[in-house]
């Protein structure tokens, strides 16, 4: 069966609407008002992915006292020495413009202080206390409003599309086109563009337990992997340490329980009634956040657990008046699914939040595809082994609107759009239409076979045997996938089918993290070798790339370049405190 | 349905009648102790200028607030629409203003008095 | 606990059964269907669908993002009331043992339990509830002090998140379809409130044009609903209020 | 129909608003039209109140200003509500509303039998 498709031509295509896709687009359209932009998703525009789930803040030093070379020195060790610090250097310096466009020209309302300037709070791993906010709800404020303003500008929407594949040019030379289905119809169709932004927020969703939005499954990076693009840092999956722990059921489970409850005072207590944080550092539950996933690990390791294996967090000696007042919106969430976070005790697990991994990029989010620009949580860099809270969206805002004006550029300089390869198209369309010619079984079966294997041998704590089975693990799902099927007979807003689809995004790249792993055999920010427990040493610090060949996936290294500051050194004067950060908050 | 101008009009002959019915309802309760007749609200109301304005203004008020309103409700609930609307609104204020002006014009001025 | 069901701990392993009927609609074709499925401690709406989805029927279509409250994207009708199915858990909801999900009211349905939220978001920015800037990114900041008035009044409508519950809970929306709704309107009148905004006069006159404030007889459906506890009926009144107050300044 | 959404008090203060509002529109009419027999038909208008006499015409009666005084403090609220700071007893202000409109037509009832 040869499946219809459609065909559709742009300028500028869009990959994704978080804080990186909607930026772009904006720009992009202000840019170059003679080109055509078409911003393309897999759910609504601006509903979907994680740039709206940002509850802490917006990293951006705005403080006379702060500096923007302070600002980069904490995210450079904050990432262990790994970050590229040309994108970390470019990340800090235009979030201060990113910022003021945001709050002038976008329309959002950042909190305040007294005298009128924005109110910045505190978050872990920074020297001061940075973090621009709206209340507890950041992201809702900054996709809406950028929401709006796409909304009511001429750019064309792809609702409910799904990318599956890049298509480049027949002679290879550059991308033509992206592959999409069209969700609500089940159909698919091609579009081509001159310049494509690949802005769809990774999303380590492969973990039994995880706080990413529901649809983001890395479909973009596996597009990547299949073009031969290169992967850095992959094996760097952040864990936030407590998520939500409701059962094996729910949607719940997973979702994050914010990090300002421990910084409040909050107990985190095993399953046998004792504080344990202690035992591991001597910040208690005020560690960073990789410490005290690894300490909660541990405890669950250990047997020492609440009913559905995790540990508990208590806050109710703070006072349950307190703590609702404080926290209204985190209690009323947990309220809301049954547990009473003021008074009672709610069970927590660590839980895949962020993917510091990526593609790699230029500081201007080109890649080595022609025609192809990668930003937001997608690219690679810009955080090396860890990223710090709050330099999440900085990134993604900060390059999608330097990808909207670089695609406007090049775009404006390119000629007619390239005919796609017609064979590659073939094949993309082949591979999502496999499960149609296997018999209708359970994916999501399969899909807890992917997060149970990820969680206990790809995880938290890591070691060679460990990845090692990870990596079999995955290989026998490979397989087995082929043999679940999914019934064809009415292909729109087919979900199961979407389920399909994102497993096999999650399996490959679930191999690609395993293999970085294995690779790395050290210890820094967010992975952690229980065979190699040392950072080793800073000044020979390398990163991973990892690539897909004919003998399937193959991870390389290569040496960190200290373009700006080197291991030892400091871009802070030697009369600057190293932090202005209270040591009482 | 409702732009400014209609929401303003209906607000504002809200505000007119809003006294204007209190009034009326406190002299029926008064009034209708021992049982009305003709020749009592007659009595009362017959020839008074003051009568006349009062409920002159009702019935000036009241036709183009129900009018309004009978419009809304037949758009919402009916789906009247466009010039059969336009054509309603307009016969409902006729009829209260036109049956209106005639019971004013009866119980005030016709009929002697002046 | 609510009438009836006992909440066996998933941990348990004799499971309750509820039922639960679900809109199916494909073309012009819709109606309920039943489906049996397990009673869990820890259960919301969203993941008793997606249980009929990846366990009985795996063409059964809906749509969700965040999971936690903030996309707004996985709103249904809940035993004939609009509700974030994501956050509304079952215990909360369920009645006689029993439990209806249909799509959100006011919207078309695209299948099942999706709806096309497009006429929702073009009457958004009818409405004007796009900010319209009077500065640049290379202009300093407003200084606006969280005292101030107007911030209060436009922070208190500020946290939406479009789910449209509002929208599904109001009457008029149903009866007439050029109505805004009280989520934009809402939008509207937090913009109305900022100082920083340069384009109150096309607002007003879009707030106050057919589809606009004038419309709404107050029946705080969508109050009652809000899941974020928002007051569209209070942004909508203040903004009758400022359309009139701008007819008299005109008019002077 | 009321459906489950509609299920809360406000809703059905609107609704008493409007069902008040089309029977005031619809009774109206009529009432002009018996006053305007005042001239022409004296007699009539006589025998139309003395016909008020009756008790079931009476209760009727009783219902009409009822209508009339729910729908004068119905409306009094809804304006209040707009025009006026917003006040967070919504629920109570309706309640206070219909309470009014019972009351005086209550007293208007008793006076009248
Ligand atoms: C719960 C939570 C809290 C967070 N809190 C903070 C914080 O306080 N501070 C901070 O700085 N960072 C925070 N982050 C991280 C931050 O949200 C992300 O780093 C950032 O928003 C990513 O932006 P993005 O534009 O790259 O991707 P996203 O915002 O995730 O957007 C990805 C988009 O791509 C679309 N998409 C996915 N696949 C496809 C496909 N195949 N085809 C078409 N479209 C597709 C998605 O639907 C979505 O629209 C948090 C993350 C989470 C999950
Ligand atoms: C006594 C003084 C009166 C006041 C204060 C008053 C007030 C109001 C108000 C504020 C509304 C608008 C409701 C909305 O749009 O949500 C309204 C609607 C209405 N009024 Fe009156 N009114 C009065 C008398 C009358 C009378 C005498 C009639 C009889 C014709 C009447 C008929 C209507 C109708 C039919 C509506 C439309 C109802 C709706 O849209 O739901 N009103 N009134
Ligand atoms: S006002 Fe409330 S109910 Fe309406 S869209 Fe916003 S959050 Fe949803
Ligand atoms: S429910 Fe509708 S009528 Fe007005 S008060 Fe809310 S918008
Ligand atoms: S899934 Fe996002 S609000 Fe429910």
């Amino acid at each position: 069966m040869k499946p219809i498709i459609e065909r559709h031509d742009t300028d500028i295509l869009i990959l994704g609407t978080g804080g990186a896709g909607l930026f772009a687009a904006l720009h992009a359209q202000k840019a170059a008002p003679d080109q055509k932009v078409t911003i393309a998703v897999k759910g609504l525009i601006g509903k979907s992915g994680c740039t709206r789930m940002v509850q802490g803040g917006y990293n951006v030093a705005l403080n006379p006292q702060d500096s923007v070379e302070r600002h980069f020195m904490d995210t450079i060790i904050g990432g262990k020495w790994l970050p590229d610090q040309d994108m970390a250097w470019k990340l800090v310096t235009e979030a201060v413009t990113r910022i003021h466009e945001l709050e002038n020209e976008i329309g959002c309302f950042f909190d305040r202080n007294p005298d009128g300037t924005l109110h910045q709070k505190a978050f872990a791993g920074q020297t001061f206390d940075r973090t621009a906010h709206k209340g507890d709800l950041t992201g809702i404020e900054i996709i809406s409003r950028l929401m709006e303003q796409v909304l009511s500008r001429p750019i064309e929407k792809l609702q409910e599309h799904r990318a599956i594949g890049l298509i480049p040019s027949r002679d290879g030379s550059a991308l033509a086109g992206v592959l999409f289905i069209d969700m609500r119809r089940g159909t698919f169709r091609l579009v081509r563009a001159k310049t494509v932004l690949m802005a769809t927020g990774g999303g380590p969703t492969m973990y039994k337990y995880h706080t990413p939005s529901g649809d983001k499954s890395m479909d973009g990076l596996s597009m990547a992997l299949r073009r031969g693009l290169g992967l850095r840092d992959m094996e760097m999956v952040q864990f936030h340490p407590t998520g939500l722990m409701a059962g094996d059921e729910t949607k719940m489970t997973g979702t994050v329980l914010e990090e300002g409850l421990r910084g409040a005072g909050g107990y985190l207590i095993n399953g046998k009634n004792e504080r344990f944080m202690f035992n591991y550092d001597d910040a208690g539950e005020r560690a960073t956040r990789d410490i005290v996933s690894r300490a909660i690990y541990e405890e669950m390791r250990q047997g020492r657990t609440s009913p559905y294996g995790g540990v508990y967090i208590s806050m109710a000696h703070l006072g349950p008046e307190n703590v609702a007042k404080k926290f209204q919106g985190m209690v009323k969430r947990c309220a809301d699914s049954g547990f009473d976070l003021a008074a009672g005790l709610v069970e927590v697990v660590p839980t895949a939040h962020y993917l510091m991994g990526g593609v790699v990029v230029d500081v201007e989010t080109r890649t080595s595809l022609a025609g192809l620009y990668v930003a937001g949580e997608d690219a690679g860099g810009a955080h090396g082994s860890n990223r710090l809270g709050g330099n999440g969206v900085a990134n993604s805002t900060v390059y999608g609107g330097i990808a909207g004006d670089v695609m406007a550029a090049d775009a404006q300089k390119m000629g007619a759009l390239h005919d796609p390869d017609e064979t590659v198209l073939d094949e993309e369309m082949a591979r999502a239409i496999i499960p149609f010619s296997a018999k209708p079984g359970n994916v999501q079966e399969l899909r807890v076979r992917l997060m149970d294997a990820m969680w206990d041998d790809v995880g938290v704590m890591r070691d060679a045997a460990g990845l090692k089975r990870g990596i079999e693990k995955i290989a026998s799902l490979k397989t087995d996938m082929e043999n679940v099927g999914v019934s064809g007979d009415n292909l729109a807003f087919n979900l199961s089918w979407h389920d399909w689809l994102s497993l096999q995004s999650l399996i490959d790249t679930s191999e690609v993290i395993a293999k970085a792993g294995l690779s790395r055999e050290n210890s820094r920010g967010a992975h952690f070798r229980e065979d190699f427990p040392d950072a080793g040493s800073l000044d020979d610090s390398y990163f991973t790339i990892a690539t897909s060949g004919d003998k399937g996936i193959e991870v390389s290294r290569e040496a960190v370049k200290f373009t700006i500051v080197k291991p030892g050194e400091s871009l802070l004067g030697a009369d600057e405190a190293e932090t202005l950060v209270e040591a009482a908050q | 349905m409702l732009d400014l101008r209609l929401y303003m009009l209906q607000r504002l002959t809200a505000l007119i009648m809003a006294p204007l019915v209190i009034g009326h309802i406190a002299v029926m309760i008064y009034a209708v102790q021992d049982g009305l007749t003709v020749g009592e609200i007659l009595a009362r109301t017959q020839g008074s200028v003051a009568w006349f304005l009062f409920y002159g203004s009702f019935v000036v008020a009241v036709s183009v607030h129900g009018a309004i309103g009978l419009r809304v409700i037949s758009f919402e609930w009916f789906g009247l629409k466009g010039r059969a609307l336009q054509l309603f609104s307009w016969a409902i204020f006729a009829l209260l203003f036109g049956l209106g002006a005639k019971a004013v014009y009866a119980v005030t001025f016709a009929g002697g008095g002046l | 606990m609510v009438s009836g069901l006992k909440w066996s701990n998933q941990v348990a392993n004799e499971t309750q059964i509820m039922t639960v009927s679900i809109w199916r609609e494909s073309g012009d074709d819709g109606r309920f269907e039943e489906y049996e499925v397990p009673a869990r401690e820890n259960q919301t709406v969203l993941d008793v669908v997606a249980y009929v989805q990846q366990h009985i029927d795996p063409t059964l279509s809906y749509r969700f993002a965040c999971r936690v409250g903030m996309c707004g994207s996985c709103a249904m009708m809940v035993n004939g009331s609009p509700r974030w199915t994501c956050r509304t858990h079952v215990s909360k909801v369920v009645a006689d043992d029993q439990l209806e999900v249909a799509p959100l009211r006011n919207l078309p349905v695209i299948k099942d339990l999706a709806t096309d939220m497009d006429p929702f978001f073009e009457k958004w920015v009818a409405a004007e509830a796009v900010f319209h800037p009077s500065k640049t990114r290379h202009d300093p900041m407003a200084a606006i002090t969280p005292d101030d008035p107007m911030r209060i009044a436009a922070s208190e409508a500020i946290e939406c998140i479009n789910c449209a519950v509002c929208y599904a809970a109001c009457d008029v929306v149903e009866s007439n379809p050029d109505y805004f709704g009280p989520a934009a309107l809402n939008r509207s009148w937090s913009l109305l409130n900022d100082i920083r905004d340069a384009g109150q006069d096309v607002r007003l006159a879009a707030v106050g044009s057919n589809g606009g404030c004038h419309n709404c007889h107050s029946q705080q459906g969508c109050v009652q609903y809000c899941p974020n506890e928002l007051n569209p009926t209070l942004s909508i009144a203040g903004l009758k209020r400022e359309t009139t107050k701008a007819l008299f300044r005109r008019s002077r | 129909m009321i459906r489950p959404h509609r299920t809360h008090p406000l809703w059905f203060a609107f609704l008493l608003h409007r069902l008040s509002g089309l029977g005031l529109a619809l009774f109206l009419p009529i009432h002009f039209y018996m006053l305007s027999l005042a001239i022409s038909a004296p007699a009539r208008l006589d025998g139309f109140l003395r016909f008020t006499d009756l008790t079931i015409v009476k209760m009727a009666e009783y219902g009409l200003v009822f209508l009339l005084a729910a729908h004068l403090f119905g409306g009094l609220r809804l304006m209040a509500l707009e025009f006026l700071p917003w006040s967070p007893h919504q629920k109570t202000m309706a309640a206070l509303a219909v309470a009014l409109a019972f009351l005086v037509s209550t007293l208007f009832f008793l006076k009248a039998i």
